[in-house]
């Protein structure tokens, strides 16, 4: 094996060779590079030695003596990891700066291998003032990168950075000469750590030396500096700063962290999470691309300096968890800020000009969802570890600052990324796409995905749909330029070819759940045969969501659950996004559903503690504080579900969405929640929650979800919006049914449930088609399309008649399951305010029906054509399963009683027939349809006799009270239809829930303004933060703890 | 109070001084350049400091060359570890003065100012 | 049940006596209120005379299919509450459908309905008939919460949603009557009975001469006719409804007469009393009293 | 005779007042200074009030007269304004920015007599007659019972009977 | 005077191409009135009894007669004795009481909902004005003959006749409907095209419909 030595002496000796050549730029990058891919060979060579087998490092010495009177360099597998990490940053990033390279001449290319051969000695060192040498050189070349390749703003920042850095090794030699002086020796490996400690200076000097390292990362108050050089310096030396020497940093402080005890363990975790949650926290304010990255990466460094920190709690889970966040954050970090060199739009909302280019927005999105910890990439799995340690430890405060931390991340990460899809105010121009800058970034997004898949197999995630699904949606891509309808049928067929595969794989609840998500997965995807062209890059998002919906229903694990989960989220936030004026309420949806995820995670990681194994059953016997997670994870499944307080983003996002996006959306995602929750309780039962009765509480919030949903639909006037918040109130039902926990509450509720998909995706693709055919969302611009549109006509009043529980139809089963199933159980106020919600339903039904279908026609609208035949085909196949089950209600309900006996046993519905007798009554469906379809006929055929030739006549043959009308519009009664209702209840429907989260956001705006105004840009007040930020630690460390 | 009298306490305590005159001139100094001699001060109390270390009593340089043989060197030279240490400490500190100045030549050739307060476009 | 030819003609018989009474039943009424004006009143065949006139109509308009429907769908809904109520207690005759649904079938099936005329409302284009409508729905929906209180209230006490043996617990006596036994559910139905019987104080649905009589204006001949038998039979079936709810339902016709004429009576007597309310009016007065003598009535149970 | 108007008189020198009784006065005042006049009386002297605004047809002196019946509520005082404008192609500027209801007024003058006030708001909106074709019908060449005739389809054995007459031949037949 | 509301419009359709609007055509429906022959004798005899003893009267005060019909609705004359009710819509009503002078435009309001009452309809018209104009003979605004315009069942004189004179109209009416003569529809649909061309004699801006459906 080639000795490590010759990293450095290759690299030293073709720095100085580039003096020798002159002019011959050319041959002079071409030197640099080789050089570069061999030391990177190298290191890769040594990681292939010590890969399977050797576990001993192999010590280098220098000068022929033996160590401690020589300096050594120590090669092991994490040295070989960290230089190859180095090496490979160094050479992409070269690659990246050719032209800068070449346009800066050769003594750039000498600072740039003497900035990576100074990283590599860093990692590789064992001697003490031979890492502050090195550290110091590799500050030098940096500061030396950013002044060679001057922009108007990078020399100051510069200049700050080399004040900062040279201040911070002073410290560093400061300390390391005063170990020389108590310690006798140098060498890292000979510092014994106990004597150094108890002698009076010697803690001192360990403590400068650990606080320089910990200083050089860039904590929280004193990183000034840092951020300013983010944003100054070139994109690509950015990406060298936070990738490659911000690596070698946090090598060089678990390197050192030998010397420290239980004290700078704590300390180090703490100014961790501080930087993590500080930064991520100011992040938000930022509008700047380059000082948003440097303050992610400030962010992420900050965290794995937590976990460097927990050492001691995570044991050997450490390795894994640092290096896949690590690892993580290298390729993202350095994949955004090449990204924000190829676009270089300064501002975020220029990002705007390259919405909808579609490998930018692949690398984007990626890159993005890498960095925030989204499934399948290998931060996800390193959080899950990281959650999973804490909540084991108990360390629920460090949990939470890490989650909000992370949250806040996800918050102007998503913002970022909503502006490059959708933000239309910057006119479409698209940066040529340069070779030697996208080669790197390509390579770092496919690393990016491979060592998901690593880190995948590593945390024993082994879920086979996933993967088939993964390469479905990855085919489906490669394909995209196919036209829609050879996707659409590939897409239906995956999916009915699986309902056939595994059809008898699921019994029990998830066998419902498993109807919903496929068979309605197909009836909706039906509609997308309406759409011409080629519609880039909806169906791999499709399949994105639905086989996140399937893996809830395969996971075996909590962590197969948890990732099925966020691939659902991130599948469906590309598809709401897609809509037209979609990207705050997109945003909104994303940020509530990665807050619920965060809970989710942590209930999780609570139920989990004391368990080895991850299996879902492992919810049964949670040890410890079982009703907190129980709360948790209710909260985290009904953000899911949009309940009362978390539902603001439901009605922008499904009403923004596609045509045939809404239905998917609205009808089939939010049963996600209901999966959630149908587990949750199963598995955990009633808790008591600080002596008050969850269950309790959840049935009140379901209750006034439904109230609060239905009232809010009844005062909508956009047609998709009122649909929106009609699923609220429905869920809020469904919700309420299942707080019972009884046989009839469950059945009503997933009665419920079931229907509610059939009407929902039913009225939303009929709504679909009337607002694709009327190019508008207002129901009071609409109106007397019941003669163009009659097909639509017929199946929103089926919609219609179902949702507000008519008899005849099934929605009546429903209210029926409900009534006797609360009798029963005697919550009769909560009861009361259920019926007055359903009965409110009523009016947004009619509302709905009369402003668009009935009252007077108008101009523009007079000849609408029917709407596309591709969107009443599924609406037609649902009007006859409604149908169907209106006549046998027992084909449903009696399957569904059956699954749920072993569950509930006592109290189940008895069945004649078609006849249901249940505990307080008993309902014949068969039979009410029968004779209300007689008695119709009879009276229509009355009617008919008597009233024969009836003269048709047109839409102003109206008596108006002997005047003739003036317009159509002026005699169409539709605009706030329920005005007096408004005036008498209006009250109950005031914004508070949407100020509330205004407040919130807004607060958090501007708290993140006040903080970062310490950050004045004077170099002087850097400098003061540094030392200021040494002493306060020091006195927190001896006096605090 | 007599054991303090010793040369080398006398140098390391002047080496400190050195080192909190610098660093003040850094934190205060308005201008770059004062800022800048603020550093070098800095940098040489540190020397002054390692020198200060290696002092044992009534010994000489640890050059050896005909004045000191090789086989009595140990007793009579003082400790050359941080004689090492400062060369390289000192060469570092040459570095990174040299690059603060050339930063500061380009920063006065583009704003024309030498008040560190004029250089703060890049904040929050 | 069986289903045979015996029981369709007791279910037509029930209807033709229904019917009849409910017309003289829109006779009567109108006397007494113009007797309380010091009127002599219309006669009380009146309503038959109306009938047969907007039958014999001649010529009729229409402003298109679901116009054409809605008088279908309300006199569906009408017929279909009557035949889903145990009309005569004990009496396998008047039995009727009960057997097919319970209380909640008649309480949602009352909407049935209402749903086609607001649908038929809709289609004539009348922008009067929506505002009537709506004004419609505003108080049946608003009246609703007092009254789903009250019947669960009923309901609990007698631990069942089956109206048959809701009638069968109330027998033997006045005492023993629901209004007695569960007064406070008892105010709250008698005064969401008269909300939802649309006279007097709550009847700006159909507000004569401010919208011309609300829904119903362009509906004529033919269509009128059936709507008039409509407003015949689903009266008496509500009486009939709060009969068997509150007053211990009736085991002979006479007594079923007397005691819905009564029930009718206390609409009227209300009616002929006080003035129109407004649409928020009428809304905030149903969530007021009649809501606060549901949720004692709940407390109580 | 001293009039409570005479100190318009100098203001107005060539408006010539004379009363008719105690509380009503008569003013003329040629066309041009008449709404300078209505304004002053209006407010200056506290004339609030528009009674009226009609017009007369003088056909022999081929003029219309305009009169403005003005009321002083505080001194009860009415004074009838009057003014002549020719008869041919009439036109008068508009008061309505004085009194809303002028407008009114004035749209029905324009029907009724042809007298057009540009500017007045609807002023050629139809005020009662709809469609109508002939001569403005308030002007005296119009002969509305000969119009009656042609247009309208009168019932044949119609004849008007003098009340007193036709009573006294109904109550004493044996009188004449 | 433009009826800016009436005039041919093009308007945008949401997906681009141009819509040509024709307010009077697309509008109103132009059908013309159809003759609707009564059934067999015997049927149609009961028919008309029961139609006679249910009068619904269009609530439509057009002159000063209109005075004269609220007594009967008060206790004093209470029509509601003999089966006569007031209806708010002509659409429900079958008898059309034009009580006193009609000017031309009243005239144009009051065919409107003539046309809009359904087939067996009947015409009662109180006073002398409706008769011969009355004592707007000589008026230029005032219609002399109704019957010209709308075919009249009863005509009861009197400037303004009072209620029991109405009463005793409405028993006239009674006999009339019963011996089958009320066939005013009929006839009006019979000679539309004489009745239309007098009412567009006297209504020069016909803005409507030849037939209000």
């Amino acid at each position: 094996m080639v000795n490590p030595i010759h990293i450095v002496s290759i690299a030293l000796g073709v720095a100085f060779a580039l003096g020798f050549l002159g002019k011959r730029e050319k041959l002079a990058l071409g030197i640099v590079y080789t050089a570069l891919a061999v030391m990177l060979a190298i290191s890769a060579s040594w990681l292939s030695h010590f890969w399977g087998n050797v576990t001993e490092p192999i010590q280098i010495f220098t000068g022929g003596f033996k160590p401690p009177f020589a300096i050594n360099l120590q090669m092991g597998l994490a040295e070989s990891v960290f230089t190859l990490l180095i090496n490979t940053a160094g050479l992409l990033g070269a690659i990246y700066l050719a032209n800068e390279l070449l346009k800066a001449g050769k003594n750039m290319m000498i600072v740039f291998l003497v900035l990576v051969l100074g990283l590599n000695v860093m990692v590789m060192t064992r001697d003490l003032f031979n890492l502050f040498v090195f550290m110091e050189i590799q500050s030098i070349a940096i500061a030396g990168l950013v002044i060679l390749n001057p922009d108007r703003k990078s020399i100051p920042a510069g200049f700050k950075y080399v004040i900062a850095t040279g201040l911070i090794s002073s410290l560093l030699l400061l300390g390391t000469v005063f170990i020389y002086y108590f310690g006798g020796t140098l060498n890292i490996d000979f510092i014994s750590q106990e004597s150094l400690l108890y002698v009076k200076g010697g803690s001192v000097a360990i403590f400068l030396v650990l606080l320089s390292i910990v200083l050089e990362l860039k904590p929280f108050p004193a990183n000034g500096w840092a951020l300013d050089v983010y944003e100054g310096a070139h994109p690509g030396i950015g990406a060298l700063i936070s990738a490659a020497s911000a690596t070698a940093g946090v090598f060089v402080l678990d390197k050192l962290m030998v010397f420290g005890n239980f004290t700078f363990f704590n300390a180090i975790s703490i100014i961790g999470a501080i930087t993590f949650l500080g930064s991520n926290l100011l992040g938000i304010k930022q509008d700047n691309t380059r000082r948003l990255l440097g303050y992610s990466s400030v962010g992420q460094i900050g965290l794995i300096m937590t976990i460097i920190g927990l050492k001691p709690y995570l044991g050997e889970n450490t390795k894994f968890i640092a290096l896949a966040i690590l690892l993580s954050h290298y390729l993202a970090k350095a994949g955004l800020f090449w990204l924000a060199g190829m676009v270089n739009a300064d501002k975020l909302k220029d990002w705007g000009a390259i919405r909808g280019h579609r490998i930018y927005l692949f690398l984007m999105g990626t890159f993005i969802f890498t960095l925030v910890g989204f499934p399948p990439f290998p931060s996800f799995f390193g959080k899950w570890q990281l959650v999973m340690q804490l909540a084991n430890n108990h360390h629920f405060w460090l949990l939470a600052i890490i989650l909000i931390g992370s949250f806040f991340e996800g918050v102007y990460l998503f913002r970022w990324l909503g502006y490059a899809i959708k933000w239309d105010e910057v006119e479409q121009n698209y940066p040529k796409i340069k070779l030697n800058q996208f080669i790197p970034t390509v390579i770092f997004a496919v690393l990016a995905y491979a060592l998901g898949f690593y880190f995948g197999e590593l945390s024993g995630y082994k879920s086979t749909f996933i993967y088939m699904a993964a390469a479905f949606i990855a085919f489906l891509y490669i394909f995209d330029f196919l036209p829609v309808f050879v996707k659409n049928t590939l897409a239906i067929g995956a999916m009915a070819l699986y309902y056939f595969a595994n059809q008898d794989t699921f019994h029990g609840l998830t066998s419902i759940f498993f109807i919903i998500f496929v068979i309605g997965g197909i009836i909706t995807l039906l509609a997308g045969y309406t759409f011409k062209g080629k519609r880039t890059g909806f169906y791999p998002l499709v399949m994105m969501m639905f086989a996140g919906l399937i893996g809830l229903l395969e996971a075996k694990t909590t962590l197969e659950f948890f990732f099925a989960w966020e691939l659902m989220t991130a599948g469906s936030y590309f598809l709401i996004i897609r809509g037209k004026k979609s990207m705050e309420h997109a945003l909104s949806y994303i940020l509530f559903s990665v807050g619920g995820a965060y809970l989710i995670l942590s209930g999780f990681g609570i139920a989990q503690i004391g368990h080895t194994g991850m299996g879902l059953d492992v919810l049964k016997d949670v040890h410890y504080y079982a009703p907190i997670a129980f709360t948790l994870m209710a909260i985290g499944f009904m953000t899911k579900l949009a309940s009362i307080g978390l539902h603001i983003w439901l009605p922008g996002a499904h009403a923004e969405a596609e045509a045939d996006v809404s239905p998917m959306v609205s009808a089939i995602l939010l049963k996600a929640g209901i999966l959630g929750l149908v587990m949750l309780f199963l598995s955990m039962g009633p808790q008591k929650l600080f002596g008050i009765d969850v269950l309790y509480v959840l049935s009140w919030v379901g209750v006034l979800t439904a109230l609060m949903g239905n009232m809010m639909a009844a005062f909508q006037e956009d047609a998709k919006r009122l649909l929106a918040y009609s699923s609220i109130g429905v869920l809020g039902y469904a919700l309420f049914g299942l707080t019972m926990m009884s046989h009839l509450g469950w059945l009503a509720s997933l009665s419920i449930v079931v229907t509610h998909f059939m009407f929902k995706s039913l009225l939303f693709l009929a709504i679909g088609g009337v607002v694709m055919r009327t190019k508008t969302k207002y129901m009071y611009q609409m109106g007397g399309l019941i003669k163009q549109m009659p097909f639509s006509f017929v199946s929103v009043l089926i919609g219609i008649i179902v949702i507000a529980g008519l008899p005849p139809l099934t929605g009546f089963g429903g209210k029926w399951l409900m009534f006797n199933a609360i009798m029963e159980n005697g919550w009769y106020f909560q009861a009361g305010i259920a019926f007055f919600a359903g009965v409110i339903s009523f009016l947004y039904c009619f509302r709905l029906i009369h402003t668009i279908f009935l009252g007077q026609p108008k101009d523009e609208l007079r000849n609408v054509k029917e709407a596309p035949f591709w969107m009443l085909v599924p609406q037609y196949i649902i009007i006859t399963i409604l149908l169907v089950l209106s006549a046998l209600p027992n084909s449903m309900l009696k399957p569904i009683g059956q699954i749920l006996l072993n569950y509930f046993p006592d109290g189940a519905l008895v069945w004649h027939g078609q006849l249901a007798i249940g505990p307080y009554g008993y309902w014949n469906g068969k039979l009410i349809l029968a004779i209300v379809t007689i008695i119709f006929l009879a009276v229509f055929a009355w009617l008919y006799i008597i009233n024969r030739k009836a003269q048709k006549v047109k839409q102003f043959n109206i008596v108006y009270a002997a005047e003739r009308p003036f317009r159509p519009e002026t005699t169409h009664f539709a605009y706030n239809f329920y005005a007096p209702y408004q005036k008498a209840l209006g009250f109950l429907v005031a914004p508070g829930i949407t100020n509330f989260w205004d407040a919130v956001s807004d607060g958090a705006h501007a708290i993140a303004d006040k903080i970062r105004s310490i950050y004045n840009g004077n170099g002087q007040t850097y400098l003061a933060h540094i030392l200021g930020f040494t002493v306060i630690v020091y006195i927190l460390m001896n006096g605090g703890f | 109070m007599a054991q303090y009298l010793t040369l080398e306490f006398i140098a390391m305590l002047t080496g400190f001084i050195l080192i909190i005159i610098g660093l003040w001139g850094m934190i205060t100094q308005k201008n770059l350049i004062k800022l800048v001699i603020g550093f070098s001060l800095f940098d040489t109390g540190l020397n002054i400091v390692i020198v200060s270390m290696a002092y044992v009593k009534n010994s000489t340089a640890p050059i050896i060359d005909k004045a000191v043989d090789v086989s009595q060197a140990a007793s009579k030279i003082a400790d050359p570890v941080p004689q090492a240490l400062v060369l390289t400490s000192i060469v570092i500190g040459l570095g990174v003065t040299a690059l603060m100045l050339a930063y500061v030549l380009r920063m006065y050739r583009e704003k024309k100012s030498l008040d560190i307060n004029s250089y703060t476009d890049l904040r929050w | 049940m069986e289903f045979g030819i015996k029981q369709i003609l007791y279910l037509l018989l029930t209807l033709f006596i229904v019917l009849n009474y409910g017309l003289i039943l829109q006779g009567i009424m109108p006397k007494i209120a113009a007797r309380v004006g010091r009127r002599y009143g219309i006669r009380w065949y009146q309503p038959y005379l109306d009938l047969i006139k907007n039958h014999a109509k001649r010529s009729k308009i229409t402003h298109g299919v679901m116009y054409y429907l809605g008088p279908v769908f309300r006199l569906t809904g009408g017929i279909g509450l009557l035949l889903f109520l145990p009309v005569i207690y004990g009496s396998p005759v008047f039995g009727n459908l009960s057997f097919a649904g319970d209380l909640t079938l008649v309480l949602f099936f009352q909407f049935f309905g209402v749903l086609g005329m607001a649908l038929g409302a809709g289609e004539s284009g009348h922008p009067h008939s929506a505002i009537g409508v709506s004004r419609g729905l505003s108080q049946v929906t608003a009246l609703e919460l007092p009254l789903t209180l009250g019947v669960i209230s009923i309901a609990m006490q007698y631990h069942t949603l089956n109206i048959s043996d809701i009638v069968a617990a109330q027998q033997g006596g006045v005492m023993n009557w629901t209004i007695v036994t569960n007064p406070f559910a008892g105010a709250a139905l008698m005064l969401t009975f008269l909300g939802s019987m649309g006279r007097a104080p709550f009847d700006v649905v159909m507000a004569p001469q401010e919208i011309p009589i609300g829904p119903p204006t362009e509906y004529h001949s033919g269509f009128l006719g059936v709507l008039q038998l409509n407003r015949a039979i689903f009266p008496v079936a509500k009486l009939i409804l709060f009969m068997n709810l509150l007053y211990g339902g009736a085991t002979s016709w006479p007594e079923l007469f007397i005691k819905t004429f009564f029930i009718y009576l206390w609409s009227v007597f209300v009616g002929v009393a006080f003035p129109r309310f407004r649409v928020d009016q009428s809304v905030r007065w149903f969530l007021g009293v009649p809501l606060l003598f549901g949720i004692i009535a709940i407390l109580l149970i | 005779m001293n009039t409570p108007l005479d100190n318009i008189r100098t203001v107005f020198p060539n408006a010539d007042v004379w009363t008719q009784r105690q509380g009503l006065y008569h003013m003329s005042i040629p066309k041009e200074q008449l709404v300078a006049l209505v304004t002053h009386l209006k407010e200056v002297e506290g004339y609030l009030h528009l009674v009226q605004l009609t017009a007369v047809d003088w056909i022999e002196k081929n003029l219309f007269q305009l009169t403005y019946i003005l009321n002083n509520p505080i001194k009860k005082i009415d004074v009838m304004v009057k003014t002549f404008i020719p008869r041919d192609n009439p036109t008068m500027e508009t008061i309505h920015h004085l009194w809303e209801q002028a407008a009114t007024y004035q749209r029905e003058l324009r029907e009724m007599f042809g007298i057009n006030f540009p500017g007045s708001p609807r002023v050629d909106k139809p005020f009662i007659l709809e469609g109508w074709d002939d001569i403005p019908p308030y002007r005296r060449d119009f002969d509305t019972k000969k119009y009656a005739e042609e247009t309208y389809f009168p019932r044949p054995g119609r004849e008007t009977n003098d009340p007193k007459e036709y009573m006294k031949k109904k109550l004493y037949p044996d009188e004449i | 005077m433009s009826k800016s509301d009436l005039e041919k419009r093009t308007v945008m359709s949401p997906d681009g191409e141009p819509i040509e609007i024709n307010p009077l055509q697309d509008y109103f429906c132009d059908a013309r009135p159809k003759v609707h022959e009564p059934v067999l004798p015997i049927f149609e005899k009961f028919l008309n009894w029961a139609r006679s003893e249910s009068l619904w009267v269009l609530g439509f005060g057009t002159g000063c007669g209109a005075i004269e019909m609220r007594p009967l609705m008060t206790p004093r004359f209470d029509a509601y004795r003999f089966g006569i009710q007031w209806r708010p819509t002509p659409r429900q009503s079958s008898v059309f009481i034009i009580s006193g002078y009609l000017s031309v435009k009243t005239l144009k309001r009051v065919i409107r909902s003539y046309e809009q009452m359904q087939n067996p309809k009947f015409v009662i018209a109180l006073g002398s004005c409706t008769i011969n104009g009355g004592m707007y003979w000589d008026s230029y605004n005032t219609i002399k003959r109704l019957d010209h315009y709308l075919p009249v069942d009863v005509y009861i004189a009197g400037c303004m006749p009072r209620p029991e004179a109405i009463l005793a109209g409405f028993e006239k009416l009674k006999e009339l409907i019963r011996e089958g003569k009320g066939e005013g529809a009929n006839l009006y649909a019979q000679n539309f095209d004489w009745y239309k061309a007098n009412q567009k004699k006297i209504i020069k801006d016909w803005d409507m419909p030849d037939y209000n459906w």
